[in-house]
């Protein structure tokens, strides 16, 4: 874990506290089992409460401008406990993205909403199978002095309790070009617009929605018309990090839980713990943990010092922890074997929200191709 | 060409003709949906009429002998009348633990009366057989169960708790294991026949992490089981038991991935991600993966194919082999669909997922369970080593 | 193992005593300190008068016909002791060149030679980095009624023991185009020819041989001017078979060897063999070795079948043999520990040879490549 | 900016001053050919001055205390000197167990008689030290040594067989673990210092499969060692070994590939396997592998920074982690180096080779020691889900 400052710690401390006691995992089954919704908006005030949706907004717009340093520790927390809420999409991606993209009238409208969770926003940018923007097809036409959206986006995430989306749409140019792309904010209570609820594996708040001839005005773009796609790949990037903080966390408690169970169940008349080839498994699991903690915390830090380095950082954390989560998640089923299978364990969350994060923006294999075209090979 | 090689030919000739005149064209290359939802058979006329062919025939059990409705076919002819099948699309209509575990023990241990008694009405495919071997907290250490039979004269009372008993919820009798005695732990083991519908029989179905329910638990309370259910002699269950999960290992690694023919990963993945302008798969990753992995499965089923054909006689030591290797092809495929299908591979529920969509991630999940059931990867490997190796115990 | 006829058997038990008897790996390591040379001319007489020089050719001209299902299970026994010889390359890849591709009288002329060991003939295709038959750039330019040769040839199995090899040539196009090549057979001793040993890891006979101006018949050519590719590349796939069957001797033996050591040495009062980390370490391995085994036998049967899954097969076995021989030598040496590192144990012969058989003919990445070609991903 | 980082910075602008001044041009990037032949010098002047100018400001070993001629930096300022180092292809001219392992491990232990003798030689690269640990027959189990070392008097009297000792060839000091004690086996163990002129120190290298001759025998045949040469008391020489190996392990996972920059692999496949029309390697199953791999090795760099930045205080206990993943990235990269040269990548000898080509092969050969010596990857893995997570012992 890499050395933290005081304020780091109790910050860290506080997530795991609150995290334990209010959201731990549990917390999350009844709200799945209850079918009541995706998230638990009594949690999302108190974590608004707490300011940690304020962590990357500067202290003019009211937040605490601790960076995705301190926001990575709270996701990571927060990834242990698989708690279900909006704080990574609005808290982390929406408000990068003002923060880096929004000019200074929309920072100044959306910024102070969001770093105190009165308004959840979040980003609209896949449409196909597959995690990639340049294959945007949504157009958003110029009408009057505003434009008309029309087209559908998918994974949106928790694109159900949202008030607000970030849309990436087409102003020019054809599917697969990365010219031609605008990003627009949004109100997802605009007319023409039609939500509805994805049922994914991991039981999140993942939406489908359509656009249907909505109407936004010329103060909607946030940067250049046409121009989006170079400043949101960063903004992406951060959110990328920001995903592999949370499947550490993940992985961390996977690996955590794994290695209690092996100490207290027995077989054979010895306790599991003491098999060596479940020994060196786990091992084998702890070593490449430390690989994947190092390449997160080392891209959490790039991105805070906004240099050259961020771009490969942020490639190397996403494939090595969505590569890492797939594997840890796999052994925590089969080193608890039959219990692990049942639905009635929490092994099973693990791996359904796992195989969901992996692929979000962008998978393993995706970011290998761009690490290597990033190196000229 | 020899006289075997004549007589095979000619049998070749035979199912041929015959198959082509009985198997249904309507259930061609649908398998899988056989497959899927056994034990229980799937409904429909040319399902029955199938089934009744093929068991009135003695193929629904090819190998078993004729006396007990069984087929009588050497390894050999049923390896032809596998391959004619394959060429149709076609399949045996019965599957499950009876025809590939329980039956084969039986016919091995069991009396005459309890053969002519059980092995009929599983060829006819009438009778479904759950397994009581596993008990919560046993684990792969199997023979640690607690559930007792205590004689009471020409019955045994049964009372304890079994676990991870597959189809239990439509099975009309169970194979257990029992302990007779509590002073020995392998020694004091006993295989009984238990009739379902017994009084203070309960199952209470398992929900699994893909949503299934192929599993329950099962527990027996003073259930009272007549004498004349014990296969084998007292205390000899372990060995039965043991004889049992060899059969079971030979068919879950032996098994195709499943019995009709699996779409390739590569196909999917053309469909799902798209080629480049040289007609390659656009995920260069995945294509190399793609190539590694449909390399071992061709390899698996070649070994599958070369253990057959070595194991004429008796059961072959290369089950624990077979297992670990299916496990491993199963698990990876799985994996891989559902990362080829990107966003539309991790749907639950719901209209925005096609049906093989949401059935690929379930079967994901639910592959897992391969390298757990019938002793779990370690537990193979353990075999492999002590007694293919010979590497002796690791304490 | 597949299942035998009595009469492979024997030949199988033979080539094991023999080889055992008079050339296990003790001999090659004679052989190699010696610097004598890179074969043992006195175990090549014997390898001929036993008839296994002569197992592909057919019975009309000297040989036994038991096909690549013979000559496998030779050159299965010959890898576990990493016995020197040109019978590969020879007696396998020669014959099958000349009983595929020759015409009457060629094969009249060279198979009885092949086959009685009195002519070593061998095949000179590479010429870069790897193997890669289309990138010929040697060329043989028409002259009078026959051709000249110019170019350079490298990895030339047995180069410098050879009497006569088959070269591909380039009549026309440009390297990288498969049309335009054309098979040869050209005496070592003709003008024009310098050969020179190469120093490899393996220490056995390999020669970069030089053409200039090198002058043959009209009879020389094998098949049709220009039209090798095809035909060379189904010869190929039995010389790739024959080098998978090796492996597969090499893997075996590498593998009962390090078995044997575990299950002596001790360490911490413990046999290794008792380890089980080690022992599943050996599961695993012997695991993958039954597939690979499985793959071989199903090639050659394929080759001899000689229809259309041949070439599925041979990739198949190419690929799996040389990805398993890379894994099991190094595990050779890492489970003998300090030992296996010194020159003066064998687990380094096992290694270097495997390297180089891995890349001989196409390494495994260069088949997987096929393997996707061919079902057209 | 807070007090500590503005004396950090000065520190970086006078190291970077002095380097600049000092560091001879000639030798930038040249490090690896330093290490190589370690722990013999390489000849001429500019190495010479280097390790001279090195040597006398204390930078050979920078965080030794002053006193006895180190350079007394703290960590932080360490890591900005090899910061300002890496930035102009230089390196600290000064490697070997002396340096990495003995060293400290005096410097813990040792009385200040032995400090003051054996420190400054070892901080002026003059005296070169082999270590006396592995014996035949030992293996991992290392505490089962026998070399015996007998009191007679004012000397002990040493008899046995040393083995793995590197660099002993050209040794001046072997530090070397004997028994003292037949009685106890960890606890029977001494730690002694013998100067290798003795009468009775015989050396015989060992040829390794690299061709490399970095290992040798040594055999002790009745060597008499003054009492004054044992480091810490009779029988503790297990407690200091256990420490030194720490460092060892520390050295060996720590370590960067090499001191300079390796040439990047997909460079290495550009040149030797080409590229396809867009500028992909043309192999494309290797170029995946390469992505993996050297994510990897980006990772382990990483993760030393990491360790040495958390380690502020004592030894860290992730040093099996970094070396069995350093294992894993070297040996890993030594396999691709040489699939991506092909026919040039494994060559032995002889001009058809370049010398590069032909150091590929045997470092790659070489490399397979990674995960052998300093305790197999096996023992870091035990004392790793032993030690760090307290899995209890497995027998």
């Amino acid at each position: 874990m890499a050395v933290l400052t005081e304020e780091q710690t109790m910050l860290r401390d506080g997530a795991q506290d609150w995290v334990t006691d209010r959201a731990p995992v549990s917390a999350f089954r009844k709200l799945r089992d209850s079918g009541a919704g995706t998230m638990d908006p009594a949690l999302w005030k108190e974590i608004a409460e707490m300011g940690w949706a304020g962590i990357v907004v500067p202290e003019e717009h009211g937040g605490s401008d601790f960076g995705l340093t301190g926001m990575g520790l709270v996701l990571e927390e927060m990834g242990k406990q698989l708690v279900a809420s909006p704080l990574f999409i609005s808290g982390l991606v929406a408000a990068t993205a003002f923060r880096q993209m929004g000019s200074a009238a929309q920072q100044g409208e959306w910024l102070p909403r969001i770093a105190d969770g009165s308004a959840i926003v979040t980003l609209a940018v896949d449409e196909g199978n597959r995690h990639d923007t340049a294959r945007t097809a949504l157009t958003a036409e110029a009408s009057g002095s505003g434009y008309v959206l029309n087209g559908t986006k998918t994974m949106v995430i928790d694109g159900m309790d949202a008030d607000a989306m970030l849309v990436l749409a087409r102003t020019s140019g054809a599917p697969g070009h990365s010219a031609g792309l605008t990003l627009l904010i949004v109100p997802t209570d605009a007319a023409g617009i039609e939500r509805h609820g994805l049922a994914t594996v991991d039981r999140r708040g993942h939406a489908k929605v359509t656009f249907s001839g909505v109407q936004v005005g010329p103060d909607a773009v946030l940067g250049e018309v046409g121009g989006a796609h170079a400043p949101l790949e960063k903004v992406l990037d951060v959110a990328r990090v920001g995903l592999a903080a949370e499947m550490l966390g993940m992985c961390q408690q996977a690996f955590d839980t794994t290695l209690a169970y092996l100490k207290t169940r027995v077989q054979f008349n010895t306790i599991l713990a003491q098999f060596q080839a479940l020994q060196h498994r786990m091992a084998d699991l702890f070593m490449e943990m430390q690989l994947v903690r190092s390449a997160v915390e080392h891209a959490v830090r790039e991105i805070d010092a906004g240099g050259d380095g961020a771009e490969e950082a942020a490639i190397l954390a996403k494939a090595m922890a969505s590569d890492f989560a797939n594997k840890m998640t796999r052994q925590m089923i089969q080193l608890h074997g039959g219990i692990g299978m049942t639905d009635q364990y929490d092994a099973g969350f693990y791996i359904k929200r796992s195989r969901l994060l992996e692929m979000t923006f962008g998978n393993a294999a995706q970011h290998c191709e761009r690490w290597a075209r990033m190196r000229g090979y | 060409m020899n006289v075997q090689d004549s007589q095979l030919s000619a049998f070749r000739a035979e199912a041929r003709e015959w198959l082509d005149k009985n198997f249904p064209k309507s259930l061609a290359h649908r398998g899988d949906e056989y497959f899927d939802i056994a034990p229980r058979y799937p409904e429909g006329e040319d399902w029955a009429a199938w089934r009744k062919a093929m068991c009135s025939k003695g193929w629904g059990t090819p190998t078993w002998p004729t006396e007990y409705g069984g087929g009588g076919l050497t390894r050999q002819q049923t390896l032809i009348l596998r391959d004619e099948l394959e060429k149709i699309g076609g399949f045996i209509p019965l599957t499950g633990i009876a025809v590939s575990m329980f039956g084969p023990t039986l016919l091995e241990y069991g009396t005459a009366e309890q053969k002519q008694r059980h092995i009929p009405p599983i060829c006819r495919g009438e009778t479904i057989w759950c397994q009581g071997y596993s008990e919560p907290g046993a684990g792969s250490d199997l023979a640690s169960l607690k559930t007792r039979a205590e004689d009471i004269g020409d019955n045994f009372l049964v009372n304890g708790q079994k676990i991870w008993t597959s189809g239990s919820m439509h099975a009309h009798w169970c194979f257990c294991l029992v302990r007779t005695d509590t002073s020995h732990k392998h020694e004091g083991i006993s295989f009984l026949l238990i009739d379902m519908k017994s009084p203070g029989v309960e199952v209470r179905p398992i929900t699994l992490i893909s949503g299934k329910q192929s599993f329950a638990e099962v527990f027996f309370t003073d259930v009272k089981v007549p004498k004349e259910n014990l296969v084998g002699g007292l205390r000899e269950g372990w060995t039965i038991a043991k004889r049992l999960m060899q059969f079971e290992r030979e068919g879950i690694g032996a098994r195709r991935m499943t019995v009709g023919e699996l779409r390739p990963l590569d196909e999917v993945a053309r469909e799902y991600i798209g080629t480049d302008a040289e007609g390659r798969i656009a995920d260069l990753d995945l294509r190399a993966r793609i190539v590694r992995h449909q390399m071992w499965e061709r390899a698996h089923r070649l070994t599958v194919a070369r253990v057959a054909d070595e194991a004429k006689t008796g059961p072959s030591e290369a089950t624990s082999v077979l297992k670990n290797a299916a496990s491993h092809a199963l698990q990876t495929r799985g994996e891989m669909l559902t990362e080829i299908m990107g966003f539309q591979g991790i749907g639950w529920d719901g209209d925005d997922y096609t049906q093989t969509e949401k059935d690929s991630m379930k079967q994901m999940l639910q592959n897992k369970a391969h390298s757990i059931y019938g002793g779990t990867y370690e537990v193979q490997a353990n075999i492999i080593s002590k007694r293919i190796l010979g590497m002796l115990d690791h304490q």
